[in-house]
């Protein structure tokens, strides 16, 4: 096991990766405008949620230069959670 | 061994501020030892209550008001107040020692976990002195729960249980830290004892199971005073949202109380059977698997409730496969017996008593498993008598195996064998007369939570036995009492390791000293303070190894020991306060038409114990 | 978690002295697993009422291009606290001190924003009674709300504190940890702006 | 001791007491006493295990065949227990260590091979009873009942039987079916949940507010005749799901009919009631029209015939089905049932008069906090009545059969 810390993202990096998320928050709010992309508005809704949780969680929170425990203790909470509420969902026949 | 205790330079600190304000991990493991058995003693009274009143048919002992206050409290109190605390009493004396560690990650915080607990605890039962304790049952099933807004005894249960999970979950997070950073040099995850995974996993457990009844207690409570209708039918809302929010927790919970008790027994049993753990890592994954399993199942409780055919049989699936498992642990807890030389002193045979007594219990979970049959268990003394068969038999008697088996090392002196042996007995025969019946109670149709039943149909004499068994029981633990202040005057000395121990506790002085480890140990194999004494002949049989004097520690220790370098957390009120202004600001959310000032107030203390926590130093001196 | 990332974990070097950060993290690590569940909970209650309106209003009340607004202040205050922490990390105290203090006026006007939008809704005949659609929403919202409260608290104190040099990794409260919790929240208010705001349009 | 059981389980004969008996290992005591006081001790009227109708029947074959199973699994391994306890014990002249094994793979393997492939097996069986079980009864002989579960009794309605003039007969905590028909219940509840059951017929369902749940209830051909201790073809039930003050006191009888009688029970209840006309029974009726129609309903007919139903029609509206939400239990018939107060007591005009006088010193209620504006209702109140009207009342409600 490595300690990564060393390889820290310098605040370019932060930046940038601020400047994406802003990039998908936009088109997120312009594509739930836009009749054309209805059919798959859900699904990319997701997809582009979960991307930016994702970058968030990697970069501001160092998950991806950080102890694997940590990667581990932080996905058994997120994907213990999603497929829990999704069968708690489908008992009430709400997805 | 004992030679090193003199010389470290921590005063043992007497005296009732030294308890308010201790940070010790095993001075907080007695204080909830302590703590849980009175709450055992109140839940035992309640229970005999209960009984005397179900003796016999149109009992008149209790009312029906009274006795739906008192199973609600029997419930609440042996699973929140007796069982978790008991476990916790465990893990906090033996997690540190047996990971070779000198405290908890969080020392404060544990501080924080215990009187959070021992306040909330108090809270709920303040509520007898403020017309009436809980009453709808400790499930508190909405829209039951939500509809006698007319008296604030389900807020006392919605606000103390929500405290408690506050406590529960930081406990929870200091247990896992530990594990994870505080592990003696060596002591890799597949070293470290059975007791402590078990602990790790019911950690888990708690972490992610119980935010999903505090938003459902939130939810109930915002209905009830605040004009939400989370579970209003009138309003649309299904009321079967609570049940999947409430037994998300509810189910993991069971392993919660039990797998710790299983813990134990996989410490005892090895020790007196003079043999390792058979299957050392499958006893450790099916253990991991039990949990994780565990929370693929929670809808086992809602089979009656209409969740339609194809979800009742895909839970049923997982609950069958969740007996595999379990399965597992008992086999190779029989597998470390046989070919052992069994010593029957008294925490083997609460340890036996243990695997017999849970193995019902497991079969008649596993009917539960079908289905249609527990379309006619479901919510009779069947399933009374099985989660009782899990959790007194079971559970108990685990905990109870606990109390013997590490007693000398908490104190210093034995607890009486022949006392310990008349317990053991009465307390089998008292469980089984209480308990055996209920199966046959429900199954001929008598449902739980009936403070009475008529004549006529068949109830009288399995009750009868029944109510004979709990006081049986009862009187079981007069011995227990007796044993147990008898042996702090009069118990034989113990000395360090009277039971010729596995583990890193026994490498302590019985009891140990404040800092636990004079030198850090350092871990070479499984059991490892075990192999410090013995070695393998040819043919595989444990042999002395040549007295070295001293043992593990001795053997094991790094250049330059300094004592005075032993920096212990200094004591600190602020958890106490922190907590106290917690349960203040309880009270306040109960009593809402005049208790904003209680909120204020407990808000305003809980913040100053929090920062004054947060801001002092954890070690006096050490501000660096 | 695979079981090797698990045995993987292992103890901390010899000596007298634990990585007091290093366990820090890892419990807030294992306490932000937990809230996963916790907001879990309340976005399934979302979502199994979001069209359990009743008689009262429902999805129709969301003002989308205002949320948006008020979630790209909240996106980012993650970047100015990032760049506090970076800041911190390299002891510059004084750059530090200024991040920070954006952070938690941006976390401020989230707030602000939320107060005005739940303000409007309550006007517009929403509130915590109306119906679960809105038992739900305001409680989803406001347990958001409130987390992201607690965290402008922790900010402003530690702004303070850093002016009298008293903020270091000795103490339970530091700018790392601050963090983890504060783009934590955020990202649960990424969740929410797509599952409550956007798919509901 | 009830009727015996349609045939011998495998687990022996009578009833769970000598099957379950020896289930505690160490309770050598509860197996003598099984032994000993058996016969005394039948397994009772409320029982699963005496099943009396299809859908009962298959869920107790189910039950004989997982207990049979967790019998033998408890007897092996406590067997190989028992032998490991008592074979490697310690003994005085024995010093020697014991051989320290660590584990055996091959074992642990087969150990959690085994169970797993076992209950795979029990799964087939589990899910299609699930099926079974929960299917709707469907066919023009079905009889449909709409069941209202409300603190602390039970409303049953039958929408397809109608009088002439349309009324549905309704009834309340005394439930006829027809033996050998398969009678659908559609359940829902006005205020906490319930659960319906009648072991001998089938298991429990819960009644949710805000849903409709649905029960099977089959009794055999035979059943209209056995005497299961309160009358030919009674069957006691009770609710199962606590729901709060009287939880215990939510009881119910199934009254299996032949379908002739059931036909002629169904007929006369559809009969409104006579206005009487003199005596003390008619000074009775004027209390009830006064004071007892605030919450109960009858159907009543005076002198010339015309037809008058007494009390405010309310109703419960849960997906789209018409559930009858009555304050108290419909009274036309009620000198005809067997029971009062929820089948706790039996119909006497001793205990109706102690009914009336107070209600809440024979059945735990809470009617103080009743709220008839807001629709709540928690049992029935003492209306301070002197015995005098009481016994007037007795009188006119025993007549009305």
């Amino acid at each position: 096991m490595t300690l990564a810390a060393t390889t820290h993202p310098t605040p370019r990096l932060y930046w940038m990766i601020a400047l994406i998320l802003a990039v998908v928050t936009a088109a997120e709010v312009g594509a739930s405008y836009v009749d054309a992309v209805e059919p798959v508005l859900v699904p990319l809704l997701l997809v582009l949620g979960a991307v930016k949780f994702g970058i968030v969680v990697a970069f501001f929170m160092h998950l991806k230069f950080d102890r694997p425990l940590f990667r581990s203790l932080f996905l058994v909470g997120v994907f213990g959670a999603i497929p829990l509420f999704v069968v708690v969902l489908l008992t009430f026949g709400a997805l | 061994m004992t030679a090193v205790a003199q010389s470290v330079d921590h005063d043992p600190k007497t005296g009732l501020w030294s308890w308010i304000t201790t940070v010790d991990h095993k001075r907080i493991g007695l204080l909830y030892a302590v703590t849980a058995f009175a709450f055992f003693l109140i839940a035992g009274i309640e229970a005999l209550l209960i009984r005397a009143q179900l003796a016999g048919p149109d009992g008149t002992v209790l009312s029906a008001e009274a006795y739906n206050q008192l199973f609600t409290m029997h419930g609440l109190t042996m699973v929140f107040l007796v069982v978790m605390p008991i476990a916790s009493a465990f893990i906090n004396y033996l997690l540190p020692l047996m990971l070779g560690a000198r405290d908890v990650a969080f020392p404060r915080l544990n501080a924080f976990s215990y009187w959070l607990f021992l306040f909330a605890g108090l809270m709920i039962y303040s509520s007898f002195l403020f017309g009436g304790a809980p009453d709808g049952a400790w499930v508190g099933y909405s829209p039951l729960a939500g509809q006698l807004t007319e008296t604030v005894r389900m807020d006392f249960w919605a606000v103390g249980l929500q405290l408690l999970g506050v406590a529960s979950i930081a406990s929870s997070v200091n247990f896992i830290a530990t594990v994870f950073t505080m592990r003696a040099p060596g002591m890799t995850m597949l070293r470290m004892p059975v007791f402590v995974w078990m602990a790790l996993v019911i950690a888990f457990l708690l972490l992610f199971s119980l935010p999903a009844v505090g938003i459902g207690l939130f939810q109930l409570f915002l209905d009830r005073n605040f004009g939400a209708v989370f579970y209003e039918a009138a309003a649309g809302a299904d009321p079967l949202l609570w049940q999947h929010l409430f037994w998300i927790f509810g189910h993991p919970e069971v392993y919660v109380l039990v797998l710790p008790a299983m813990g134990i027994v996989s410490e005892i049993l090895p020790v007196f059977s003079r043999k390792p753990l058979f299957g050392y890592e499958f006893v450790v994954f099916s253990g991991a698997a039990i949990g994780f399993i565990g929370f693929g199942v929670w809808s086992h409780h809602m089979f009656t409730s209409g969740m339609g055919p194809v979800a009742e049989a895909g839970f049923a699936v997982s609950t069958m496969i969740i007996a595999v498992p379990t399965g597992v642990k008992i086999f190779n807890w029989i597998g470390t017996t046989w070919g052992g030389r069994l010593r029957m002193a008294t925490p083997m045979l609460f340890s036996l008593g243990f695997i017999a007594q849970f193995v019902i219990g497991g079969l008649s979970g596993v009917t539960h498993a079908i289905v249609p049959t527990d379309y006619q268990q479901h919510d009779t003394y069947y399933v009374v008598a099985h989660f009782h068969y899990v959790l007194f038999g079971g559970a108990i008697f685990g905990y109870v195996a606990g109390v013997y088996y590490w007693f000398p090392k908490w104190t210093g002196r034995m607890l009486d064998e022949r006392l310990g042996k008349i317990h053991f007995w009465l307390m089998v025969l008292g469980f089984n007369l209480t308990f055996a019946p209920m199966h046959i109670l429900g199954l001929n149709g008598m449902p739980r939570r009936t403070y009475r039943y008529p004549e006529g149909l068949g109830y009288e004499f399995w009750n009868g036995m029944a109510t004979i068994g709990a006081f049986i029981i009862a009187l079981s633990f007069v011995f227990f009492i007796i044993n147990l202040v008898r042996a702090r005057r009069h118990g034989g000395v113990a000395g360090d390791d009277p039971w010729d121990g596995r583990t890193l506790e026994w490498a302590t002085p019985s009891p140990p000293p404040e800092h636990n480890f004079d030198e850090v140990p350092l871990v070479r194999s499984l059991d490892d303070f075990w192999h410090t004494k013995y070695a393998e002949d040819e043919e595989g049989r444990a042999v002395r190894v040549p007295a070295v004097t001293g043992a593990a520690t001795d053997a094991d220790t790094e250049a330059g020991d300094d004592h005075e370098a032993i920096h212990m957390p200094s004591p600190s009120y602020y958890p106490a306060l922190a907590s106290l202004g917690l349960v203040v600001f309880g009270y306040g959310m109960i009593y809402l038409n005049w208790g904003w000032i209680a909120v204020g107030v407990g808000a305003i203390v809980a913040l100053w114990g929090l920062f004054g926590w947060s801001l002092e130093p954890v070690t006096k001196g050490d501000d660096h | 978690m695979t079981t090797d990332t698990v045995l993987d974990a292992l103890p901390p070097e010899h000596g007298e002295e634990h990585d007091v950060h290093h366990i820090r993290k890892t419990a807030m690590w294992v306490f932000l697993g937990s809230e996963c569940i916790f907001f879990g909970s309340m976005i399934s209650t979302f979502l199994l009422y979001r069209t359990t309106t009743g008689d009262g209003p429902g999805a129709e009340l969301f003002n989308v291009p205002f949320t948006s607004a008020s979630s790209f202040v909240l996106l980012m205050s993650s970047l100015t606290m990032v760049l506090a922490h970076h800041a911190f990390e390299r002891h510059d105290t004084r750059q530090g001190r200024v991040w920070l203090s954006a952070t938690a006026l941006l976390g401020a006007t989230f707030l602000a924003g939320q107060i005005f939008e739940f303000t409007e809704f309550v006007h517009s005949g929403l509130t915590l009674s109306t119906s679960p659609f809105g038992s739900s929403f305001y409680m989803l919202t406001g347990f958001h709300g409130a987390h992201v409260a607690i965290g402008v608290m922790m900010l402003t104190a530690m702004a303070i504190l850093s002016t009298s040099g008293r903020l270091h990794h000795g103490r339970g409260l530091n700018v790392e940890l601050v963090g983890l919790y504060w783009h934590f929240v955020d990202i649960v208010w990424i969740v929410i702006f797509t599952v409550v705001y956007l798919l509901q349009v | 001791m009830p009727p015996e059981r349609r045939e011998p389980g495998p687990g022996g004969i009578g009833g769970g007491r000598s099957r379950l008996g020896g289930t505690g290992r160490r309770a050598a005591l509860i197996t003598a006493a099984v032994a000993v006081l058996g016969a005394c001790s039948g397994s009772g009227p409320q029982s699963a295990l005496t099943p009396e109708g299809p859908i009962a029947r298959q869920i107790d074959d189910l039950w004989d065949l997982v207990f049979v199973l967790a019998v033998i699994v408890f007897v092996l391994v406590m067997a190989v227990f028992a032998v490991s306890i008592f074979r490697f014990r310690e003994r005085k002249h024995d010093t020697r260590e014991p051989r320290q094994i660590h584990g055996n793979t091959p074992l642990e393997i087969s150990w959690t091979v085994l169970p797993a492939v076992l209950l795979a097996v029990l799964a087939v069986p589990t899910v299609r009873g699930i099926f079974e079980v929960r299917a709707a009864a469907e066919g023009p002989d079905v009889i449909q009942v709409n069941v209202t579960g409300h603190q602390w009794w039970w409303e049953f309605e039958f929408p397809d039987m109608v009088s002439d003039d349309g009324r549905t007969l309704v009834t309340a905590n005394e439930l006829h079916i027809p033996a050998g028909v398969k009678v659908q219940l559609n359940m829902t509840s006005r205020d906490v949940i319930h659960s319906f059951w009648v072991p001998p017929l089938n298991g429990k369902r819960d009644v949710v507010p805000g849903r409709i749940s649905q029960l099977v209830l089959e009794a055999d051909a035979e059943v209209a005749d056995k005497d299961f201790g309160f009358g030919p073809g009674i069957i006691p039930g009770q609710c199962a799901e606590f729901c709060g003050l009287a939880h215990a006191d939510m009881r119910l009888r199934v009254f299996v009919q032949s379908p002739a009688d059931f036909e002629a029970w169904a007929a006369a209840q559809l009969e409104p009631v006579p206005i009487p006309t003199e005596g003390a029974a008619a000074a009775g009726y004027e209390t009830f029209n006064s004071t007892c129609t605030t919450c109960h309903r009858a159907v009543v007919a005076d002198a010339d015939g015309a037809v008058t139903t007494l009390g405010a029609e309310r109703t419960l509206e849960v997906d789209g089905v018409t559930f009858l939400d009555q304050f108290g239990p419909d009274l036309t018939h009620f000198g005809g049932r067997s029971t009062l107060g929820a089948a706790i007591l039996e119909n006497s005009e001793e205990h109706l008069a102690d009914w009336i006088d107070n209600p809440s010193d024979l059945k735990p209620m809470a009617p103080l906090r009743n709220d008839l504006e807001a629709g709540k209702v928690l049992g029935m109140p003492s209306y301070g009545i002197d015995a005098e009207q009481i016994a007037q009342l007795v009188e006119m409600l025993e007549a009305w059969q």
